[in-house]
């Protein structure tokens, strides 16, 4: 594990030096900046407080084939599509790194699932210390900072002209070796260490979690949802945009008779998504889903894996267009009385 | 592409005038080609502008709509509600990029063989010009 | 200008009436340029509406999107009247939801706001960051931001929604009471962008389109937050038959664009929620817009201007006309 | 429903050679062989001639040894052989339903010469066909009770005739009639060309049958004002407007209408405004049935509250007391199983010409007018007299009249572009009448051809030319009086004979008008009532032209006579008598079949926006509250008596609630998936 550094003007170079590596990283599409694979390294931005759609995409595709078969036919071809890419995401952000290790409990639990596992086993992540958060992260308050380490490889400052990287684990000097980084010295990682440091003083929100997984169940049927599900839009931004959802739809889709099973994002803040085969949906109204997201994310969880479903990335909260605030629901949660625990 | 693109085109033919003109162009032996595949409705009213869009979804390059001409309507009103319906979704079509040339209506009467055969060669020509339909194509089994 | 403390006032006096059971309106947000709405179904809540150009969203959408819950045996359900609070652009929704038969009138308290235009969170940010202002008001010609005990001026241009820029219809087109004086109307609307577009080619139209769908993530919030989207079942939703599958590619996404600007013509009104909300900037209403222009030059049919008004597609006038029909 | 959703689709195959039509191009063994292999398909065979009874039978031996399901038959199109095919598969056990054909003759091997091309195709066109067949369902083909009696609408001979006949084959018939007597257009008319009987003589005893039979309820000076249901079950709702005399004690003796402070003083509807009657009246001496109509609009004490100093004399002389000033309208209502609309035709008003002087020139009259003039029970009784005063009193004989054809047929100008039909040989016949009553008077008929194409037509034309009757070919320009000076009737009437082509000028002193025949001025209230269109002549459209000319759009309702069309007597009476036995047969059976594919709404689903409500041409969609737990909402619901499975609603709904059985989104779907794909 070393310290490593490279010139800011560099930054086409080392990208494109990473030739047996499928780079991904944050490129603006449009207006927006996603995850994308690098094929030019010159569109690459490292600006964006943070890309719009989380890269858990990466590793958890918006839609993906399972397997492929015939209709009419018995036998089918399980061929799964290749995952072994050797893959390296660039310049995600700590957040977003330790996003992966929550839904890492997910996806190797009952079922350990080949598709989502052996992307994360073949993916080096270089994450991209925060400089300066945004109005509403809030990392800290969730076990992470803007310098967290927790599941990269390898962390890079910003320090003006030249960017200092700090590689954490094989694969992230792996990626130093490959990518041909010149070695640091004190002065960066003293750089570094001081902005981190002023980094988590310009975090500008927080929430003490004390308790809160305990106390969620209480308010099952406490009437303080409404006053957000009231104004709830039952979209999936919340839940699309958030690093650590992991809900999935699984379709059968054919063309003729040629077809496939896949399995695409889905959200509990759909209507559709509880729907029973007899029509009866247990969660019959925003009010239960937006208690769904919350609880569990902030009960459920935890109660199962140990950990809150969440990093603080602030996407929620930036970008529900009716200015619904997970902070604002937490903070209500507490004040709210509750009757004696229920659960799901 | 080397051999001749040989577009695909889906119909919508009412049951009354049109599906009965195509009818009447078998029976007269009047020949065109075989490009078109028609489903038969039982009338233009019938045809969900939806189905345009699935049919080029599906694959197909280009899509007719036929029903009776305006006012002979089997069902007296449906080809008023078809037209306007289409006037629209074609509209639209163009505005998302697909080529005017895929969308075509037509009103056949089911005295009117010859022109089926008209229309039919005149929309496989525009679909012709218009090339492959790729835009809305299923893609999802090709890997 | 609205004195808060007078609209206050009337929305408690109306939540207070027992034939009354929810009152929509906005509130401050917690961060941002925007609001947020609120529904407010106890008189002590009332002190939190307000209105100023941050009271961007479209109230008339929380009409629709409220579910009916199902009523337990033996209990009548609540038909006590909704009270709502819209601005000129939100009316043309309630005018447009009355056409298409959602409610009768006389369950709906329609409390109208006149209004000069509201921020675009967009030109917002890029002015200003990723900040919350203090306040947000509309001085004549001028929008007046005060941010950290800074103020600052703008021309409305700047940073109000383009919608308002051309709105037609800055008062209420049907409300049993305006809460303030109407305003002058200043608004024009000539299409001149969707002129614009169309001199693009096919191929360059789809190429705008490709990068815009390809960015979709169909999370649905153009679709949810629409005022005239409230069907039981959507079609893009259902599943016997499937018109549209859940994967997202170029050709779904596609599909679900046309399929929502279809379904949208002759009934959009043009709140342009849809393109506000989207959290991947797809300009949403470039589709719309297509469609409204069209709609007013083929039949001459504006949606959500007159209740008496036949669906534009459950009509037709036999000259129609039928250029490209053979 | 529950038929296909509990078990596997078991799908039978089965490709026509159609002789060589089919065979000689599709390679049918290949189309075979493809097809038994597609999802679904447990049989797939080939035969000659699948609509011969072997071929029928093949599929009906498979159906019970094979338990097929779904059947497909590749042949001809469907509007050839679906019913065919249907009968098979009911025989056989199988709901008709269950039925899907693949048109490989009309679309692939009478169109597609290319052996390899015509094959592919025919193969595409029944994998389409296999994929919507699995998602086929059972329907239902329901019957409902015809109710026995028929409502007339229009008591001219055409509503007569029908009428009769219908009661006659012992079914009740209501008969509505606008005016206060039965005898429409044909009691007006003196003598009927071309065998010149007595009009009223061969009218009047049928007028009194309909009065008399015991299953005809007659209701003259009524209207029909609302109607609803559908066929075999309608609800008709009709107003009898007061006539002011009591219809039972009024004895029909005349009495009033000789009192009448107006008496000879109005003009006289049936007499065409040229004879008078009085506030109370008869129309006419054989009106049926004989009770006399205060007009309420010309009766002092109903129009001026006041009928001089002792009141209206007609209460005063009426014996039986029948007057009655306080009578209301009253409404009726009714059930039918059947409608007969006989409303008859309008003669073409002569203010769209006026160039004919027809208005200012009490010397040019229309061919009704000439009717009422030389009838002998008209106001001349029957004496061709010309110019009497008020009290009916002087006047002349006509010496030389002119009969012009074609007025407001075959003339764009006034937008009648069709033909009358009747006018050259009832101005042919009224030629021969005035020849008859006039022998020394001259006589001009100026024409564009004569079309004489009935049973004894041409023959009379041709009598009536020998009788010294002039045909000039040319219609006239321009008809005016000739000088100013009283006394002198003499008209001139400018033509160009277009045989020489040469400018003449005849004169006149008595024009007859053909004037041709319109739909009357107030089609539109039936039109409303039944939702029947038109034609682009403005008459009723029949449902078909040739094969069903008096059925109408709307199941159970049937047209006879003027209205849907211009016809002469003997047209009239048969087309009468065709209506009355197609509303005869529906009736007789008793029962009607009801449309199978028709829309079916998924409640769950309805956001009761009343879209297809709107767009249905046939009414057949209402909304109607549904409880959706515990909430009242509103769903559309289809009458299916009423629903002709058009599908338009389909289209119009947002959500896909409402679906036309056998052609469901979900089963059009799947062919659209087929066929989509490139070969």
């Amino acid at each position: 594990m070393g310290d490593y550094k490279f010139a800011k003007d560099k930054l086409a170079e080392v990208l494109s030096s990473l030739g047996d590596y499928q780079v991904f990283a944050p490129t603006p599409a449009g207006d927006v900046v996603r995850f994308l694979e690098v094929k030019d390294p010159a569109a690459v931005t490292l600006e964006s407080a943070n890309s719009t759609v989380p890269p858990k995409e990466l590793m958890f595709p918006e839609t993906e084939t399972l397997f492929k078969y015939r209709l009419g036919d018995t036998g089918l071809d399980p061929s799964v599509p290749d995952a072994s890419a050797r893959r390296l995401v660039f310049g995600i952000r700590p957040c977003d790194a330790m996003a992966y290790t929550i839904v890492d409990n997910l996806f190797s639990w009952d079922f350990t699932d080949p598709y989502y596992l052996n992307r994360r086993e073949n993916t080096t992540l270089v994450g991209f210390a925060c400089g300066d958060p945004c109005a509403n992260c809030f990392c800290p308050s969730m076990g992470g900072a803007p310098a967290s380490e927790k599941g990269l490889d390898a962390l890079m400052f910003d320090l003006g002209d030249t960017f200092y990287v700090k590689t954490l684990t094989d694969k992230g000097d792996a990626f130093a070796k490959a990518a041909g980084l010149d070695a640091a010295g004190d002065a960066e990682s003293k750089a570094a260490e001081k902005q981190a440091e002023e980094a988590l003083g310009k975090v500008k929100r927080s929430i003490d979690t004390a308790g809160i997984p305990e106390k969620l169940p209480s308010l099952y049927d406490h009437p303080f949802w409404e006053q957000f599900s009231d104004r709830c839009l039952s979209c999936g931004i919340c839940t699309f945009l958030c690093p650590t959802c992991h809900c999935f739809d699984i379709q059968d889709e054919a063309e003729a008779f040629n077809a496939r099973r896949a399995r695409m994002w889905d959200t509990c803040m759909f209507a559709e998504y509880t729907v029973h085969t007899s029509g009866h949906n247990p969660r019959p109204t925003r009010k239960e889903r937006t208690r769904n997201r919350i609880s569990h994310k902030y009960s459920y969880f935890p109660e199962k894996f140990d950990v809150i479903a969440c990093v603080g990335c602030g996407r929620c909260i930036n970008n529900c267009p009716v200015n619904i605030d997970l902070l604002d629901i937490l903070e209500k949660s507490k004040q709210a009385e509750g009757k004696e625990a229920k659960t799901a | 592409m080397s051999e001749e693109f040989e577009p695909n085109i889906v119909a919508f033919l009412c049951n009354w005038c049109s599906y009965a003109g195509a009818d009447l162009a078998g029976t007269s032996r009047t020949q065109y080609l075989p490009n078109i595949k028609i489903i038969r409705v039982m009338c233009s009213g019938r045809v969900n502008p939806l189905f345009l869009l699935n049919a080029l979804q599906q694959g197909a390059d280009g899509v007719l709509i036929s029903g009776c001409h305006p006012g002979d309507c089997h069902y007296l009103e449906g080809n008023f509600y078809a037209r306007r319906r289409f006037m629209l979704m074609h509209k639209l079509l163009e505005h998302v990029g697909v080529d005017p040339g895929r969308v075509n209506m037509s009103w056949v009467s089911a005295s009117e063989g010859v022109k089926f055969k008209d229309v039919i060669e005149e929309v496989v020509t525009s679909v012709k010009e218009a090339g492959p339909m790729d835009q809305f194509r299923r893609r999802q089994l090709n890997w | 200008m609205v004195d808060l403390k007078e609209l206050q006032d009337k929305a408690k006096e109306v939540i207070s009436r027992d034939d009354v059971r929810r009152l929509i309106g906005w509130q401050r947000g917690t961060y941002g340029f925007e609001s947020a709405p609120i529904v407010v179904t106890d008189a002590s809540d009332a002190d939190k509406l307000i209105f100023d150009p941050t009271c961007v969203q479209n109230p008339a959408s929380f009409i629709t999107l409220e579910e009916k819950r199902p009523v337990p045996r033996g209990q009548e359900p609540d038909t006590r009247k909704v009270a709502v609070m819209v601005k000129g652009c939100d009316s043309r929704a309630i005018v447009q939801q009355l056409v298409e038969k959602a409610y009768p009138r006389e369950n709906m308290i329609v409390m109208g706001m006149p209004c000069r235009g509201v921020i675009d969170r967009r030109k917002a940010a890029a002015l200003f960051g990723d900040v919350t202002p203090d306040e947000v008001k509309l001085d004549g010609d001028k929008v007046v931001v005060s941010l950290n005990s800074e103020t600052k001026e703008l021309a409305r241009g700047d940073i109000l929604a383009d919608k308002c820029m051309r709105c037609r219809y800055p008062n209420p087109l049907v409300s049993d009471e305006l809460m303030t004086e109407e305003v002058e109307k200043w608004g024009a609307d000539e299409f001149a962008d969707v002129d614009e577009f169309e001199k693009m080619s096919p191929a360059d139209k789809w190429k705008f389109w490709e990068e815009q769908f390809s960015k979709c993530i169909r999370c649905y919030s153009c679709r949810n937050v629409c005022p005239m989207c409230y069907c039981v079942e959507c079609v893009v939703a259902k599943l016997k038959p499937q018109w549209t599958r859940r994967s997202t590619d170029i050709s779904e996404n596609a599909a679900y664009h046309v399929q929502r600007a279809w379904h949208l013509s002759g009934r959009c009104i043009e709140c342009m929620e849809c393109q506000r909300v989207c959290p991947v900037d797809i300009p949403i209403m470039t589709l719309n817009r297509k469609m409204t222009r069209d709609v007013k030059e083929m039949f001459d049919y504006e949606p959500g201007v007159d209740v008496e008004a036949e669906p534009l597609l459950a009509c037709y006038n036999p000259q129609d006309p039928e250029d490209y029909i053979m | 429903m529950e038929e296909n959703l509990n078990y596997k689709p078991k799908i039978g195959v089965y490709v026509c050679h159609c002789g060589i039509n089919i065979g000689s191009v599709v390679d049918v063994p290949a189309v075979v062989e493809f097809a038994s292999k597609l999802p679904g398909v447990a049989v797939s065979r080939e035969y000659t001639y699948m609509c011969s009874d072997p071929g029928q039978n093949l599929i009906k031996e498979d159906i019970k040894n094979e338990n097929l399901n779904r059947v497909i038959v590749a042949s001809c199109s469907p509007r050839m052989h679906e019913p065919t095919f249907r009968k098979t598969l009911k025989e056989a056990g199988l709901n008709p339903y269950f039925l899907e054909m693949a048109n490989i003759r009309e679309q692939v091997s009478w169109v597609h010469p290319d052996r390899d091309e015509a094959t592919a195709k025919a193969s595409k066109l029944i994998e389409a066909a296999v994929a919507k067949a699995l998602l086929l369902e059972a329907l239902e083909e329901k019957e409902v009770d015809v109710i026995p009696s028929c409502l007339v609408i229009g008591a001219g001979i055409a509503g007569i005739q029908a009428s009769l006949d219908i009661a006659d084959a012992g079914f009740k018939v209501y008969l509505v009639e606008k005016t206060p007597s039965v005898g429409g257009h044909m009691a007006q008319l003196d003598k009927t060309f071309p065998t010149l009987d007595c009009s009223a003589c061969i009218l009047t005893p049928k007028m009194v049958d309909v009065a008399n039979h015991p299953n005809i309820e007659l209701m003259t000076y009524s209207q029909l004002e609302e109607i609803s249901g559908y066929v075999g079950n309608f609800k008709a709702k009709i107003r009898k407007k007061a006539r002011y005399v009591d219809f039972h004690k009024c004895t029909g003796c005349g009495v009033c209408a000789e009192n009448c402070r107006l008496a000879g003083r109005v003009p006289n509807e049936f007499d065409e405004l040229i004879g008078m009657r009085g506030a109370i009246y008869l129309p006419f001496p054989q009106a049926v049935p004989a009770k006399y109509t205060i007009d309420p609009k010309r009766c002092l004490q109903l129009s001026k509250g006041k009928c001089g100093k002792e009141g209206p004399a007609c209460v005063a002389v009426c014996g039986p007391g029948a007057v009655n000033f306080e009578q209301e309208d009253e409404m009726v209502e009714i059930e039918i199983g059947t409608v007969i609309v006989a409303s008859g035709y309008d003669v073409f008003p002569m203010e769209k010409k006026p160039e004919y002087g027809w208005k200012e020139n009490e010397n040019v009259l229309t061919g009704l007018e000439f009717e009422r003039l030389v009838s002998a029970s008209g106001p001349t009784g029957g004496k061709p007299i010309l110019g009497r005063d008020k009290k009916g009193e002087g006047g002349y004989e006509p010496k030389k009249v002119a009969f012009i054809h074609c007025v407001g047929s075959r003339d764009k100008s006034v937008g009648n572009e069709y033909c009358s039909r009747v006018c050259c040989m009832y101005l042919a016949k009224q030629a021969h009448l005035i020849r008859d009553k006039l022998p020394d008077a001259e006589i001009n008929v100026f024409y564009m051809d004569v079309r004489a194409f009935g049973k004894g037509f041409e023959e009379f034309y041709d009598r009536v030319r020998r009788e010294g009757v002039r045909y000039v070919r040319g219609n006239p320009s321009e008809i005016y009086k000739k000088s100013g000076e009283e006394g002198d009737h003499t008209m001139v009437i400018k033509v160009e004979d277009t045989l020489t082509s040469t400018p003449l000028e005849y004169e006149a002193d008595l024009v007859v008008l053909g004037v041709g025949l319109e739909p009357r001025k107030d089609i539109r209230e039936i039109i409303d009532l039944f939702k029947l269109s038109q034609s682009t002549d403005g008459f009723f459209l029949e449902a078909h032209p040739k094969l069903r000319p008096v059925d109408t759009a709307s199941d159970g309702v049937f047209l006879a006579g003027c209205c849907q069309g211009p016809k002469d007597i003997p047209d009239t009476v048969a087309q009468a008598k065709g209506a009355a036995s197609s509303a005869l047969i529906l009736m007789a059976y008793g029962k009607v079949k009801v449309e199978a594919q028709v829309s079916v709404v998924s409640p769950d689903e309805c956001r009761g926006c009343g879209f297809c409500v709107e767009v249905c041409p046939f009414g057949a969609i209402e909304l109607v509250d549904e409880n959706r737990m515990g909430n009242i909402v509103k769903v559309a619901f289809v009458n299916e008596a009423l629903c002709k499975g058009c599908g338009s609603c389909a289209a119009a709904c947002l959500s896909g609630a409402i679906q036309p059985r056998s052609f469901k989104d979900e089963q059009i779907l799947p062919q659209i998936a087929v066929l989509g794909v490139r070969p």
